[in-house]
């Protein structure tokens, strides 16, 4: 469904990535891995809009969605965290996820200002709907706190939750397990193969703890420097010489 | 309970005499000034205006009863000026209003006056609207920016062979209620400027104001401008030789003006109208000093310190006529027949009546004569 | 229905107060919604920008002129005065979506408040000039507004209308949107939220409810003068979102309500005003940077700013 | 002629505004604060200058040193007791907060002069100068000299010495400053000192030269950010050129277009500017440094 053609990203003459190529597919896990600086978090921006592509393409579903501003590409079923906590740290955890279901919120700007029947009934299921993902993803009882309150592996969980909430086709996971205790870690674990197994979510990880990308990864892509340099299913990785050059090099 | 206990005190009052603001031995005025903010410097006058009502408790009072002075500032704001005044008005229930300084004010100020037709002497706002056409129960205490207009157009086209007239100014409403009045006079006589330039408060330079003024080639220059602004007009007019003589406003004092240019060459020119009777340090005007200086010692004499002072004495002689009971009709009566009043302060005499309450009408206008500030009469000639 | 129970013991005032408290209370019903509207963009935006007084002038100004030059009775310039005021409002947001640098929207707005001020000062044919504008007698649907009492019934209903509009807004989607752009404007992008239209949704409908503000200002004091809307106003008009609490519309009231009522207890001290505006704002930013809302809201913990609705 | 005449008297101005913009950007640029309560810093310079000469009858040179240290060390104590203390906020803060501790001092002045309006006694009484059919006077001969001196002193003082260099270096990355052991802290109080101390200089240049009132500051505020806006924003260099051009440009506007335009010529800069060209008249020069 999302189509990486040759992508190449950037910076005042500095290259950040060099003719990439990628895809993801609904159900699957693909686990992005590499050194710090290899691209890996360029790439989700390029993917999302955040920054201009100075070459290739991007398609989802067949459609480029290249060149289109954040809003719009999310605005077609693309999801994203961020890797430096991107929650609205003044409202709740409910009212972040709220803010994650916008767009599914039919109502009109009238409507809202008068408080008309069918804004505030659309108002209302969108709540419903709020409380009901914090309660499976097991964080109901954070609902009411501010999110700055909150413990860094609490902040993640609820991102996620927030990025999910609309069911986006497409998920982008930037370091979800940062500063995550073990058994929060086998959570999250289990959390993103549900998304990807139960609701059919194409999810895109990056992530350096091997451990968690061998657990929760269908394939895994291996960048350094900008460039793809390999690319299959996690345990050939994990033996594949050019990607222990790449790490044990940078080790 | 603060308003339970003003509730209270008016119930007292009104068991005693009739009328809002009248004990048996007080009667209440209530002064609004712009004690605060921006336009301070105007509220001299209205301390001035308190000074001589204290002076005239010290002097026994009115009929036997004091003067209470309710002072309350504005800021020469207007939200603050409509609610300075419906609290004398409603709250504090003043028998009668005397002050103000800022004319846009006053304006605001005027409907809520009317309304409630209690008598207003405007101590010291200039534009000529608020007192005419006349209303029931308003009177000009000061003259207004016409009287001084006329005054300041007079003194220039009596400069023999006058025809082409330069005006620099303010853009505020102090700075019209001078220079506008000066253009319609002069224009009356069918002499239009023959170049307008603006120059603001605060400014410190008036480089192009100067050079177009002097390409323009004026005989005459009128400078509505304060103190420092004048200053640096006429200093800049020295340096670039625009040689011609300048008539201000009685915003500057011809002596404080000499003092901030430095040298009596470059005022030699400069000429203002005169409201006083006197120079402020003149000796008919000494007492009036000396009235300020007691009640408020560390209050500096300004051109504004005084000038209230004849319309308080109006008042005064119009509440002894209106008698042991005054109310506020009499009152209004009374100052309606307040004719020719020399006050001693102004240079104008005070008359007022029903059909015109714009009580002053003259104006002098001085100058430097032999290196000393002299009140004229007209071009050359003292009085 | 909470809501209403507010303007409804409120319309009980004319029978204690007399025409001078009348007016104050009037003027604090003004300042209500100069501080709500205010607070959209200031607390729930969270942008700085300077022009509250040229959208209150501009409101003030389009609603006297109107009725001075055109005629128009006062029910019908309330709407044009908050459209004026909206226009502002929109060409502030357009300085807004191009700031690159945090300051450059605060000094360009000073800059546009300051050239309406010459504008006004200028343009005497319109405006009055310094001497400002006088408002004709003002009528609503007939009723004269020559009272303080008229007046604060029909001020109190277009203030309860408004408020409750915002509240509404505040509690939706579109409340939710204008605060996450606040609080991390790249990361709600992310969540299909068009944040540019947003930004200027915010700023339109700040300049609205301000406008409308300015032309009830201008039949309230009934002449409207260039030198009431420069910048001292325009620190009142901070002092009160901050006071009463950056983004918490409650708190807008709040300060709306304790600012226009302190300074009439220090009047006639000069450099007063100043001293305790300034001072005010400095123990806040320091002591209490959420202002009198958060204080209230420690206690009554329904008070708390709330961007969902249960019902 | 014409033409030049007003150019040199715009300079004189614009050494003013120079001054103003220069001490603004030192302050913004060390601590990334916009001062929005500078204009009453130099009120408050204006001020303690009138009260060291004519309450204290100290000579004017000595009184204008004393006041620019008092000033030193109110910029001090403003960034340590009241800027510092809310770093932890949002940025509105701190622009709240300049304009809270500016309309406090704006206060005191009025507290204690109320409604007296303040002419200072003529400092420099000497001849104005002719240079051909130029005219130029002794004020602003002093004030050229003044200005240019000092800005000599700070571009070296910034750019040469070591001491400056270690300044440029935490305007670049405070982290970094940090962990190599600079007292950030002690380095931002310094800069606001500098900062307020400047603005004072511009202070008791224009306190002969006007009228003190407490209200003075709020014209020299917009016309520092007109200047450091047309230099773009932070740049040393460019805030001393955007002062001088923003001078000419006024006496220009005055002398060719109407005197009413004077006033609001700041306003049309910073508006024609962000609209034109949002980094300033420089701003690509900087951007390519970085």
């Amino acid at each position: 469904m999302l189509e990486l053609h040759d992508v190449s990203v950037s910076f005042a003459g500095l290259q950040a990535l060099r003719n990439v190529s990628l895809s993801a597919r609904g159900g699957e896990v693909r686990a992005l891995i590499g050194p710090n600086g290899a691209g890996k978090t360029t790439l989700f921006n390029a993917i999302t809009g955040y920054v201009p592509l100075s070459a290739g393409r991007i398609a989802l579903d067949g459609k480029a969605i290249d060149g289109l501003s954040p809003h719009q590409i999310a605005a077609r079923g693309v999801r994203r965290t961020f890797q430096n906590g991107g929650l609205f740290p003044e409202l709740t955890a409910l009212e972040n996820v709220l803010a994650g279901l916008h767009s599914r919120i039919e109502a009109s700007f009238t409507g809202i200002l008068f408080g008309s029947r069918s804004a505030r009934a659309a108002e209302r299921a969108a709540l419903a709907r709020a409380r009901e993902l914090l309660k499976s993803l097991g964080v109901a009882h954070l609902a009411d706190q501010p999110v700055k309150s909150m413990s860094g592996g609490q902040q993640r969980t609820i991102e996620i939750v927030r990025a999910v909430a609309a069911e986006p086709p497409l998920l982008l996971l930037d370091e979800p397990a940062v500063g995550l205790a073990p058994p929060l870690r086998a959570q999250l674990v289990e959390l993103i193969r549900r998304l990807a197994g139960e609701m059919g979510i194409a999810v895109l990880l990056i992530e350096h703890a091997v451990d968690l990308v061998m657990a929760a990864a269908d394939a895994v892509a291996v960048f350094n420097g900008g460039v793809k340099i390999a690319e299959g299913p996690p345990a050939a990785m994990r033996a594949d010489p050019v990607v222990l050059e790449a790490y044990l090099g940078h080790g | 309970m603060k308003y339970f206990l003003s509730l209270l005190a008016c119930a007292l009052a009104t068991a005693a005499v009739a009328e809002d603001g009248v004990t048996a031995n007080s009667i209440k005025i209530g002064i609004m000034g712009p004690f605060t903010g921006n336009a301070s410097s105007y509220s001299k006058a209205e301390i001035g205006l308190d000074a001589y009502y204290k002076w005239v408790n010290d002097q026994g009072g009115v009929n036997g009863r004091k003067i209470e002075t309710v002072l309350e500032d504005y800021a020469c704001d207007s939200a603050k000026g409509v609610a300075a005044v419906k609290k004398l008005i409603y709250q504090d229930k003043v028998f009668m209003l005397h002050g103000n300084s800022c004319s846009a004010v006053a304006m605001a100020i005027k409907p809520v006056v009317v309304e409630a037709g209690i008598p207003w002497v405007i101590a010291h706002a200039a534009n000529p609207a608020i007192s005419s056409p006349p209303t029931k129960n308003i009177f000009h205490g000061v003259p207004v920016g016409k009287t001084m207009g006329v005054a300041m157009g007079q003194f220039v086209s009596s400069k023999p062979g006058l025809s082409r007239v330069a005006v620099i100014s303010h853009t505020d409403d102090w700075a019209k209620s001078y220079c506008g009045p000066a253009k319609e006079y002069l224009a009356s006589r069918n002499i239009k400027p023959i170049v307008e330039e603006a120059f603001e408060r605060g400014q410190t330079d008036a480089t192009a104001q100067t050079l177009k003024i002097k390409q323009a080639n004026p005989d005459f220059v009128i400078a509505c401008l304060y103190e420092a602004e004048t200053a640096i007009f006429l200093k800049d007019a020295k340096k670039f030789g625009l040689n011609v003589p300048v008539m201000g406003t009685a915003g500057t004092d011809l002596e404080n003006t000499l003092k901030r240019v430095g040298d009596l060459d470059t005022v030699a020119n400069y000429y203002v109208p005169h409201m006083y009777a006197d120079n402020l340090d003149g000796p008919r005007l000494k007492k009036y000093a000396d009235i300020l200086k007691k009640y408020y010692p560390n209050e500096s004499l300004t051109a504004f310190s005084l000038i209230s002072m004849g319309s308080a004495m109006a008042v005064v002689e119009a509440l002894k006529r209106a008698g042991k009971e005054p109310t506020r009709d009499k009152l209004i009566t009374e100052l309606d027949k307040t004719k020719d009043f020399d006050t001693g302060v102004l240079a104008g005499h005070i008359t007022w009546s029903p059909n015109d309450r714009d009580g002053v009408k003259e104006v002098a206008v001085a100058g430097f004569v032999k290196g000393k500030p002299t009140v004229l009469k007209s071009w050359g000639k003292p009085l | 229905m909470r809501f209403f129970l507010i303007p409804l013991a409120a319309a009980a005032i004319p029978l204690v107060a007399n025409p001078y408290t009348q007016f104050m209370v009037n003027l604090m019903l003004v300042y209500i919604l100069v501080a709500v509207g205010f607070n959209l963009v200031l607390g729930n935006l969270g942008q700085l920008a300077f022009a509250n007084t040229a959208l209150f002038g501009i409101g003030a100004y389009t609603g006297a002129m109107l009725m001075a030059h055109a005629g128009w009775p006062f029910w019908l310039v309330i709407v044009p005065a908050g459209v004026a005021g909206a226009a502002a409002g929109f060409l502030a947001s357009v300085t807004a979506l191009r700031g690159i640098r945090v300051y450059y929207l605060a000094i360009v707005t000073l800059a546009f408040g300051e050239l309406l001020r010459w504008s006004y000062i200028h343009g005497e044919r319109a405006t009055g000039g310094t001497d400002g504008l006088a408002v004709p007698r003002a009528d609503f649907f007939g009723l004269a507004l020559d009272s303080e009492t008229a007046r604060f019934y029909v001020f109190l209903v277009i203030v309860t209308v408004l408020v409750k509009a915002l509240h509404n807004l505040l509690r939706s989607k579109i409340g939710r949107a204008i605060v996450a752009i606040r609080d991390n404007e790249l990361a709600t992008a992310s969540l299909a939220i068009p944040t540019g239209r947003y930004i200027v949704l915010a700023f339109v409908l700040s300049g609205f409810v301000v406008g409308i503000a300015g032309s009830l200002f201008a039949v309230l004091i009934g002449r409207v003068i260039p030198e009431s809307f420069g910048l001292i106003e325009l620190i009142l008009h901070f002092a009160m979102v901050l006071v009463g609490g950056l983004g918490s519309l409650f708190g807008g009231v709040l300060g709306a309500v304790a600012l226009t009522a302190l300074p009439e207890f220090f009047r006639g001290f000069p450099g007063m005003y100043e001293m305790f505006f300034g001072g005010l704002l400095i123990v806040f930013l320091l002591v209490q940077p959420r202002g009198l809302a958060a204080l209230a809201a420690r206690w009554f913990p329904a008070l708390r700013e709330r961007y969902y609705r249960e019902r | 002629m014409f033409a030049l005449q007003l150019a040199l008297s715009g300079l004189a101005q614009g050494a003013i505004y120079a001054l103003v913009a220069l001490s603004m950007c030192v302050v913004n640029r060390a601590t990334t604060v916009v001062n929005f309560g500078h204009g009453d810093l130099v009120m408050a310079g204006a001020f303690v200058v009138y009260l060291f000469v004519v309450l204290a009858g100290l000579p004017f040179v000595a009184s204008a040193i004393l006041a620019v240290a008092l000033l030193f060390i109110l910029g001090v104590l403003i960034e340590l007791g009241l800027i510092e203390r809310i770093k932890a906020g949002p940025h509105i803060g701190f622009a709240l907060m300049c304009i809270a501790f500016g309309y406090v001092l704006r206060g005191i002045a009025r507290a204690v002069w109320g409604r007296e309006v303040l002419p200072m006694p003529t400092v420099f009484n000497l001849p104005p100068v002719f240079l051909g059919e130029l005219v130029i006077t002794a004020d602003a001969l002093v004030i050229f000299a003044a200005v240019g001196v000092l800005l000599i002193a700070f571009f070296l003082l910034f750019y040469r010495s070591s001491a400056g260099r270690v300044m440029q270096a935490l305007c670049q990355s405070e982290r970094g400053a940090a962990l190599v052991g600079i007292n950030v802290r002690a380095f931002h109080g310094v800069m606001w000192g500098v900062g307020a101390a400047l603005g004072a200089v511009g202070g008791v240049l224009v306190a002969p030269i006007t009228l003190l009132h407490p209200g003075l500051g709020a014209s020299f505020l917009i016309k520092g950010f007109a200047a450091m806006t047309l230099g773009g924003f932070g740049s040393f260099g460019g805030a001393v050129v955007g002062g001088l051009v923003l001078g000419v440009a006024e006496q220009l506007v005055g002398g060719y277009v109407s005197t009413k335009l004077i006033d609001i010529t700041a306003y049309l800069v910073i508006i024609l500017v962000l609209a034109l060209r949002p980094n300033g008249l420089f701003g690509r020069a900087i951007a390519e440094k970085v």
